[in-house]
């Protein structure tokens, strides 16, 4: 799907970004887009400021100077929250579930934005607290369905096999329905059995629900199969930017990769 | 099942549809769990789902006497999609999900299917393949979209799309769908499914609605099914039993299919639904029941013993409490609190709190097992039949049920034995013919119109059906009665410290054994008994382990005693083998199934000394190939003993 | 192995959301409210209601609002006895004030009162976390406390600074002060907490509870799904007041009928209740229950067997109790850090796999 | 402007003390991540030991010191045992309360063991005003407080001696870090936490000393623990530093407050006002006063 993804309009923009935490420089003068409905790929070695650039994109880190334009307006400083109900959502390097909730109640929490009811009904749940329950699982559950883990629904993911939980993650940031997707290395530590199932779910979810999708991978070839632009990063700096074979022939990224010892 | 339901003018499954629609129109005809919770329709809106459907295939130009491909797993619109068919005089050819393209790309071209539902992706992609292969599938319908977008809208279509074509159509032709049904008959083929032939290419088995509804009301009957009833779709679509059980019979007796999840979730599905009626495999019910043992290895120590003590009650007296038999008040008293304390949690996690039956068929079912099963309160049953008998023609009473049995012939149906002792059967549920292949039709029948099974078998003096091997693994001995090795080496394999036995006798005066003990449970019987051995050669040759043998092998001779045809295959000599058969030597199948000829090649000097009487030891040398494909010679210096045969038994009712 | 849950399918979400879906439990509860509510008001005598059911039944109450804040929300409060005194002190100046609201309104103002004094000292763990928030609310119970002592209008300038509990009727019939029938305190107190109960489980599995719970197990990410930490915090703490300020309510006016700040609020009030959690079980409906019965009947149990059983003299007799109960609560931290709620889930898994050990 | 200085001296010896018991909750907090609820009353039971060695048993003071302290560290070596070895990786919550638990044990140990009257300690410290202050500066400080406060200075500097210099003192500084680089110093956790706690003993013991000799012996002394409370979020529960500048703070502010602010409240309110005053300068700067900003990841 490149061609028309290239042709669609930006949905954000991040221009000229930097952020530094006391004398560590994270991103320096970062520039780049993602466009509606693309899989957009942001590589480069440990320690690059991939998932620093992520943090900055969600609102969770603050960029020294830079814009950020979501959606054809410019963002001002903002809380993750505030990103999260403009649509952002994201799933995490190492896995940041709610152990000790089950499958479905993760997903349910992914989808608290679309809930509204106040305490009061929720309290004697009845009337619209549950309506909105009922209609927000049924929500859940179609999720649950799409990743295909319906056997696990009422487990305690604390207690789920690494590769499950991953999926999990991804479901409940699927259930906010956002309009961009942030995936910080879904496959980390995957066998390539795994990787090829999550590969065909982030396909899918590009595919079936159009989401638009920014994700930062490891593995070469995961990045070439899946994604329509790819954007390297090495020490916080912007490297290349283009499409996959264009990287993979770019002596700078080349000269990055080689020595770097990568996962 | 009430005779109001044994309506003539009900003679097809569509008519049947419209029955339960009125008759039952609120109780559920079908269930799948989905997005978490079971989700239902009654008979009158799958009637309605129905309806809109075979309009929908109609639009598309669904004509009568075509075919719909149906590849899936047991999803509701499948079987729907089997009804609309019928509905509309077309025949489903259901496929097995797993079918490679070569195996369907043969169904689609034999049985010229123009039209084919599948559940998802996978199974179009299958499709697509065909036709590029040359089938002539001109429509697919799909049930899950998902993966699906962009595929060829002009000759793919969810079912969402054809049933809004249905309802479309609808409004033009009103009542189209009612003439259709009422333009059917008995006579008309309802099925088609294709067998997998164990020799050569897969046969079409016609099957007409009069047969298969002949055979789903005599059950209905016999096991008094109702409305209240439900089963849980598990098996293959294609296979005759999962068609019977999940549609003929659902749709005669009215009571309520059940599809789980998935695969994974079986048998939480199972438990949550706790059907009525089930169906299992002998191989099913062996590996539960060791899953179970397993299982309750990790439990507290005390647990365990009480648990077990419980089931050894249970194996001496459950049987005749469940039979009605008189048991002594201790016994009783002591079952029931082994009811409280295992049988009945046992059941519970299995999902057989309420299942009344449960059949099963297929195998020979190990005694033990079978009696475990029973004797923990399942109500297990023996059945017998095949696709050609639309299917089943003998079935177990609950007042005789027997574990080497598969009961008495249904209502209507005649069963009797040939002269060469092969199974052979007449009933209005018998299939039509082979679809385009007259000469097996005609084969399939003898001389004076009775249908040939293939089996060989015999009835017991309760009148009750053995079934006791494939026809053409039977032989005879010198004497000219009849030789069933099979039949006899499962009766052996079921004492567990039997792995495999291979029997001789065809063409000879007597039958001799040549026995593989299995090396774990004799190995653990020795431990117990601390009788050191070094191999597995060392622990065949002892003579402990040879008379555990014999009084297995006298066991069985004993209930062969009991058989007018069989007591002649009595055991007379066996020896234990020095090795293990083994398919790499070429012994066995990759499936462990024995093959006779290599081994008579192979150990001929062997079974030479098994006849010559006077023979009490030999030495016997065989190749191997071990495991890095090195060969070498494995020597052994082996026992020959004799066994005690028992005289013909009086018959005693 | 009392479950038999085969059978119990669910064709639709209501069924399967429901608060206990397995039937089995269902009878469990019915036949608890049954005791609760007719065999109890028809056997107890007052004793067992003044020193054991009162108490424990109040105890839960507060139990279940810090366990709303502590257990599904992870955020430690050392201010419970403070809040109870606010809940107290409001019910009481309204009673004097405008008997005419009738009581029930009044606990439940009370309880609002205290949601607000709640929140505001919930402001903190706003920028603290952990044990610094702990301590950051024991400001709340020291301020509270003192103020109550220091300023008059609280006591109606009563000099002693004791408060007393005017007599109040229900339907006509007498709830507070000391000539109260035990029967009508104590079914009054059984519903209040009952209905409380269950809209705690009611939130706790609602949007809001979730929401906590994502708080309490990790809060980055919960923000980054777009849980406002601000929103589920601040809420955790009204909530939490409300209950531990009707709590305090029930406390003075309907229990102890007349009572003096420093004695009955103090710091050891907020420790109690948070042993009772965690004995109970953090994040568990049924350990408030639990652990505010453990604690009640524990210590009474034993100085009657000391007192009673080996005459002991009262004095040594307190400090051995309160040894014993400090031991006790050690030894049990170390047996079962997750309280008997987590005993009893345990007992259940194994019930409902029985005889299966997995 | 002379009372000024008073308050602001007597704040300051106040804080001291506080500093002093504070002292105690970080050496713990610090090697095994206990939030040791108990340090108040360990203060009280020391100082009921040692009036009960020198009442009861009429020992010389040097003596019943050595006494209490040998009482200290088997105290230490108990709750170790006992307790702390029981609840190793479980979370901060639990072994929190595990220590109120404890200081239910301790309170009523001690008064079975020594009776729960009030009781004078007299060690020779000594009282009344300080002359020498009171002539040069004509300003007027309780000798007792210098006192304290020097001997609070002194600990204070033995400790960062013993912290910085000895080998277990490094170990537990490892500790504070993580465990296993404790245990490549080559001491084990266990000794390691008989030796904090003991350590913390001896702290509470010279606390409860001072506390007891200003205002007699009896359960108030274990409400200190209270007053220290605040002064830990203030400096931080792992920072001595924080601990000793801390108690001047709150001993200062407090007192100031009570002076001046007190009056028109109606008094009393020294055991809040602590806490108002950490909570105040909390919110501007949450990572106490000694601890650096820390960058949360995800």
């Amino acid at each position: 799907m490149t061609i028309d993804s290239l042709s669609s309009e930006v949905l954000l923009r991040v221009d000229n970004i930097s952020l530094a935490f006391g004398s560590v420089q994270a991103l320096d003068g970062v520039s780049f887009d993602i466009r509606k409905g693309e899989i957009r790929a942001i590589i480069g070695p440990n320690g690059a400021g991939k998932s620093s650039m992520l943090n900055v994109i969600n609102g969770f880190y603050h960029p020294q100077q830079g814009t950020i334009t979501y959606k054809g307006e410019t963002r001002k400083q903002m809380r993750p929250y505030q990103a999260a109900s403009q649509g952002i959502a994201r799933t995490f390097q190492n896995i940041a579930l709610f152990k000790s909730m089950s499958t479905l109640d993760n997903i349910m929490t992914g989808r608290n934005l679309k809930m509204k009811t106040n305490l009061f009904w929720q309290a004697l749940h009845i009337g619209p607290a549950r309506q909105e329950e009922l209609e927000n699982r049924e929500a859940a559950e179609r999720i649950i369905d799409f990743l295909d883990i319906q056997a696990i629904r009422k487990k305690q993911v604390g207690k789920l096999p690494y590769g499950l939980q991953k999926r999990v993650e991804l479901g409940r940031a699927l259930a906010a329905e956002p309009d961009l997707l942030l995936l910080d290395e879904p496959m980390a530590g995957m066998n390539s059995e795994e990787k090829e199932d999550m590969s065909r779910f982030i396909i899918d979810v590009n595919m079936e629900f159009g989401t638009t999708i920014a994700l930062i991978e490891h593995d070469m070839r995961v990045v070439m199969d899946l994604s329509d632009r790819v954007v390297v990063l090495d020490y916080g700096r912007q490297l290349a930017d283009g499409l996959p074979h264009e990287i993979q022939s770019d002596k700078k990224v080349i000269e990055a990769y080689l020595g770097v010892s990568h996962d | 099942m009430n005779d109001s339901l044994k309506n003539q003018e009900h003679d097809t499954f569509p008519k049947l549809l419209l029955r339960n629609a009125t008759l039952f129109a609120d109780s559920p005809s079908i269930r799948e769990k989905e997005f978490g919770i079971w989700q239902t329709w009654t008979w009158k809106q799958a009637a309605a789902e129905i309806e809109t459907f075979a309009n929908g295939l109609a639009a598309l130009g669904f004509k009568r006497g075509d075919k719909l491909l149906i590849i899936g797993g047991n999803r509701p619109r499948l079987y729907w999609a089997m009804c609309a068919a019928q509905s509309l005089g077309g025949i489903p050819v259901p496929t097995y999900q797993d079918s490679v393209v070569e195996e369907l790309l043969y169904v689609v071209e034999h049985a010229e299917v123009g039209y084919a539902i599948a559940e998802d992706q996978e199974q179009v992609d299958k499709i697509l393949l065909v036709n590029e292969q040359g089938g002539k599938i001109k429509n697919i319908v799909y049930d899950d979209s998902r993966g699906l977008r962009d595929y060829d809208p002009e000759q793919i279509f969810s079912i969402e799309s054809i049933q809004q074509k249905g309802v479309d159509f609808a409004a033009k032709f009103e009542g189209f769908f009612q003439q259709q049904i009422d333009l059917g008959c008995g006579e008309d083929v309802a099925v088609l499914l294709y067998t997998s032939g164990t020799t050569g290419r897969p046969k079409g088995v016609v099957l007409t609605h009069n047969s298969l509804i002949f055979g789903s009301e005599r059950v209905a009957t016999l096991e008094s099914l109702s409305e209240k009833d439900s089963v849980i779709a598990y098996l293959p679509m294609a296979w005759v039993v999962d068609h019977f059980l999940c549609y003929t019979l659902a749709y005669c007796a009215g009571y309520c299919v059940c599809c789980p999840e998935n695969q994974d979730t079986l048998l939480q599905d199972k438990k949550e639904i706790g059907p009525s009626f089930h169906f299992t495999s002998p191989r099913v019910l062996e590996s539960q029941r060791t899953d179970i043992l397993t299982r309750m290895e990790d439990a507290a120590d005390i647990k365990l013993k009480l648990f077990n003590y419980f089931i050894d009650h249970a194996s001496r007296v459950g049987i005749d409490i469940h039979s009605g038999n008189k048991v002594g008040l201790i016994d009783r008293l002591l079952y029931f609190f082994g009811e409280l304390y295992a049988y009945g949690p046992l059941r519970n996690n299995l999902g057989y709190s309420k299942t009344r039956i449960t059949w099963t068929a297929g195998e020979a079912i190990g005694p033990d097992m079978f009696d475990f099963y029973r004797s923990i309160g399942i109500n297990l049953k023996q059945v017998y039949g095949q696709t050609e008998a639309g299917p089943f023609l003998t079935a177990q009473h609950s007042s005789m049920v027997r574990s080497d049995t598969v009961g008495v012939p249904l209502t209507g149906v005649e069963v009797k034995i040939d002269q060469h002792g092969e199974v052979i059967f007449r009933s209005p549920g018998a299939f039509k013919e082979y679809y385009k292949n007259p000469d097996a039709t005609r084969k399939s029948k003898n001389a004076d119109g009775w249908f040939l099974t293939g089996d060989a078998g015999l009835f017991d003096s309760e009148g009750q059906l053995k079934i006791i091997d494939r026809i053409e693994d039977v032989g005879a001995l010198s004497d000219g009665s009849m030789f069933a090795p099979k039949f006899i080496e499962n009766k052996l394999k079921f004492f567990s410290h039997i792995l495999e036995v291979v029997i001789f006798g065809d063409q000879r005066d007597r039958v001799t054994a040549m026995v593989n003990i299995d090396l774990v449970a004799v190995g653990n019987w020795a431990e117990r008994r601390n009788i050191a051995y070094a191999s597995y050669q060392d622990l065949a040759s002892r003579p402990e382990v040879y008379s555990m043998v014999q009084e297995s092998i006298e066991q069985v001779n004993m209930d062969l005693s009991r058989d007018a045809t069989l007591t002649h295959s009595q055991i007379a000599r066996f020896v234990i083998l020095h090795k293990e058969l083994d398919a790499d030597d070429g012994e066995l199948t990759r499936t462990r199934k024995v093959r006779r000829r290599i081994i008579m090649e192979r150990y001929a000097d062997l079974i030479d000394a098994l006849y010559s009487p006077q023979t009490r030891r030999i030495k016997v040398e065989t190749e191997v190939v071990f495991e890095d494909g090195r060969k070498g010679m494995i020597a052994g210096d082996l026992e020959i003993r004799d066994t005690a045969t028992f005289p013909t038994a009086q018959k005693t009712g | 192995m009392i479950y038999r849950e085969t059978g119990q399918f669910k064709d639709n979400y209501i069924d399967d959301q429901a608060l206990f879906p397995i039937a089995q439990d269902r009878y469990v509860i019915y036949a608890v409210l049954f005791a609760t509510f007719v065999v109890v008001p028809m056997i107890a005598n007052e004793y067992w209601i003044n020193a054991i059911l009162l108490p424990f039944l109040i105890y839960s109450l507060a139990a279940l609002g810090l366990n709303i804040l502590t257990g599904y929300c992870g955020q430690v409060s050392l201010g419970t006895g403070g809040f109870m005194a606010v809940g107290a002190f409001s019910i009481y100046k309204m009673m004097v004030a405008f008997p005419e609201i009738g009581f029930i309104p009044l606990v439940i103002i009370s309880g609002l009162i205290t949601a607000a004094v709640g929140t505001l000292f919930g402001l903190p763990s706003l920028r603290i976390k952990g044990f610094y928030l702990a301590v950051a609310t024991l400001a709340a119970q020291f301020f509270l406390v003192w103020l109550f002592n220091k300023v008059g209008w609280f006591v109606n300038y009563n000099a002693t600074g004791m408060i007393t509990s005017p007599p109040m009727t229900l339907f006509g019939v007498l709830i507070t002060g000391p000539s109260a029938p035990p029967v009508a305190k104590y079914l009054l107190c059984a519903t209040i907490v009952a209905i409380c109960a269950l809209a705690a489980k009611n939130l706790a599995r609602g949007r809001l509870g979730r929401n906590w719970m994502a708080i309490r197990d990790m809060d980055i990410a919960a923000e980054l799904i777009g849980v406002r930490p601000l929103v589920a915090k601040l809420s955790a703490f009204a909530v939490s007041s409300f209950y531990i300020g009707m709590a305090g309510a029930l406390y003075f006016a309907v229990w102890l009928g007349s009572a003096e700040p420093t004695e009955a609020f103090d710091i050891n009030q907020s420790f109690l209740v948070l042993f009772m959690i965690i004995i109970g079980g953090l994040g568990s409906v049924l350990g408030s229950f639990l652990g505010a019965a453990f604690l009640v009947m524990f210590p009474i149990l034993l100085k009657n067997i000391m007192v009673d059983g080996f005459g002991t003299n009262t004095a040594l007799a307190a400090h051995i109790e309160i040894m014993t109960i400090g031991a006790l609560i050690i030894a049990f931290l170390i047996v079962e850090p997750h309280g008997l709620a987590r005993l009893w889930r345990i007992a259940k898994e194994k019930l409902r796999l029985w005889p299966f050990p997995y | 402007m002379i009372f000024f200085i008073e308050v602001v001296l007597s704040g300051l010896m106040a804080g001291v003390m506080y500093s002093l018991v504070a002292l105690g909750f970080v050496l713990i907090f610090k090697a095994s991540g206990v939030f040791n609820f108990a340090q108040g009353v360990m203060a009280l039971f020391a100082a009921l030991t040692l009036v009960g060695f020198m009442d009861n048993f009429g020992m010389p003071i040097w003596l019943a010191i050595a006494g209490t302290i040998a009482v200290m560290v088997a105290l230490a070596w108990a709750i170790e045992r006992l307790m702390l070895r029981h609840l190793v990786n479980q979370e901060p919550i639990i072994l929190f309360m595990a220590t109120i638990g404890l200081a239910y044990v301790l309170e009523g140990l001690g008064d079975i063991l020594w009776g729960s009257d009030v009781k004078l300690l007299d060690i020779g410290i000594p009282q009344g005003a300080s002359d020498w202050m009171l002539d040069s500066f004509d300003i007027y400080v309780e000798k007792l407080e210098v006192f304290a406060a020097v001997t609070a200075a002194i600990m204070v500097t033995v400790l960062a001696v013993f912290f910085q210099k000895t080998n277990v003192g490094r170990a537990l500084r490892a500790v504070a870090d993580d465990h296993q680089a404790a245990l490549s110093v080559g001491i084990s956790l266990r000794t390691i936490w008989v030796v904090v706690w003991s350590v913390s003993g001896i702290v509470a013991l010279v606390a409860g000393i001072m506390w007891g000799s200003k205002s007699g012996v009896q359960f108030s002394l274990s409400l200190i623990a209270l007053k220290a409370l605040p002064v830990l979020i203030l400096g931080g529960f792992t920072s001595i530093p924080g601990a000793i500048i801390g108690g001047m703070i709150i001993g200062v502010g407090e007192k100031v407050a009570e002076v001046y602010l007190g009056p028109m409240v109606g008094g009393a309110i020294e055991n809040w006002f602590a806490y108002m005053l950490a909570l105040a300068f909390l919110l501007f700067r949450p990572q106490g006063l000694f601890g650096e900003i820390i960058i949360e990841r995800v």
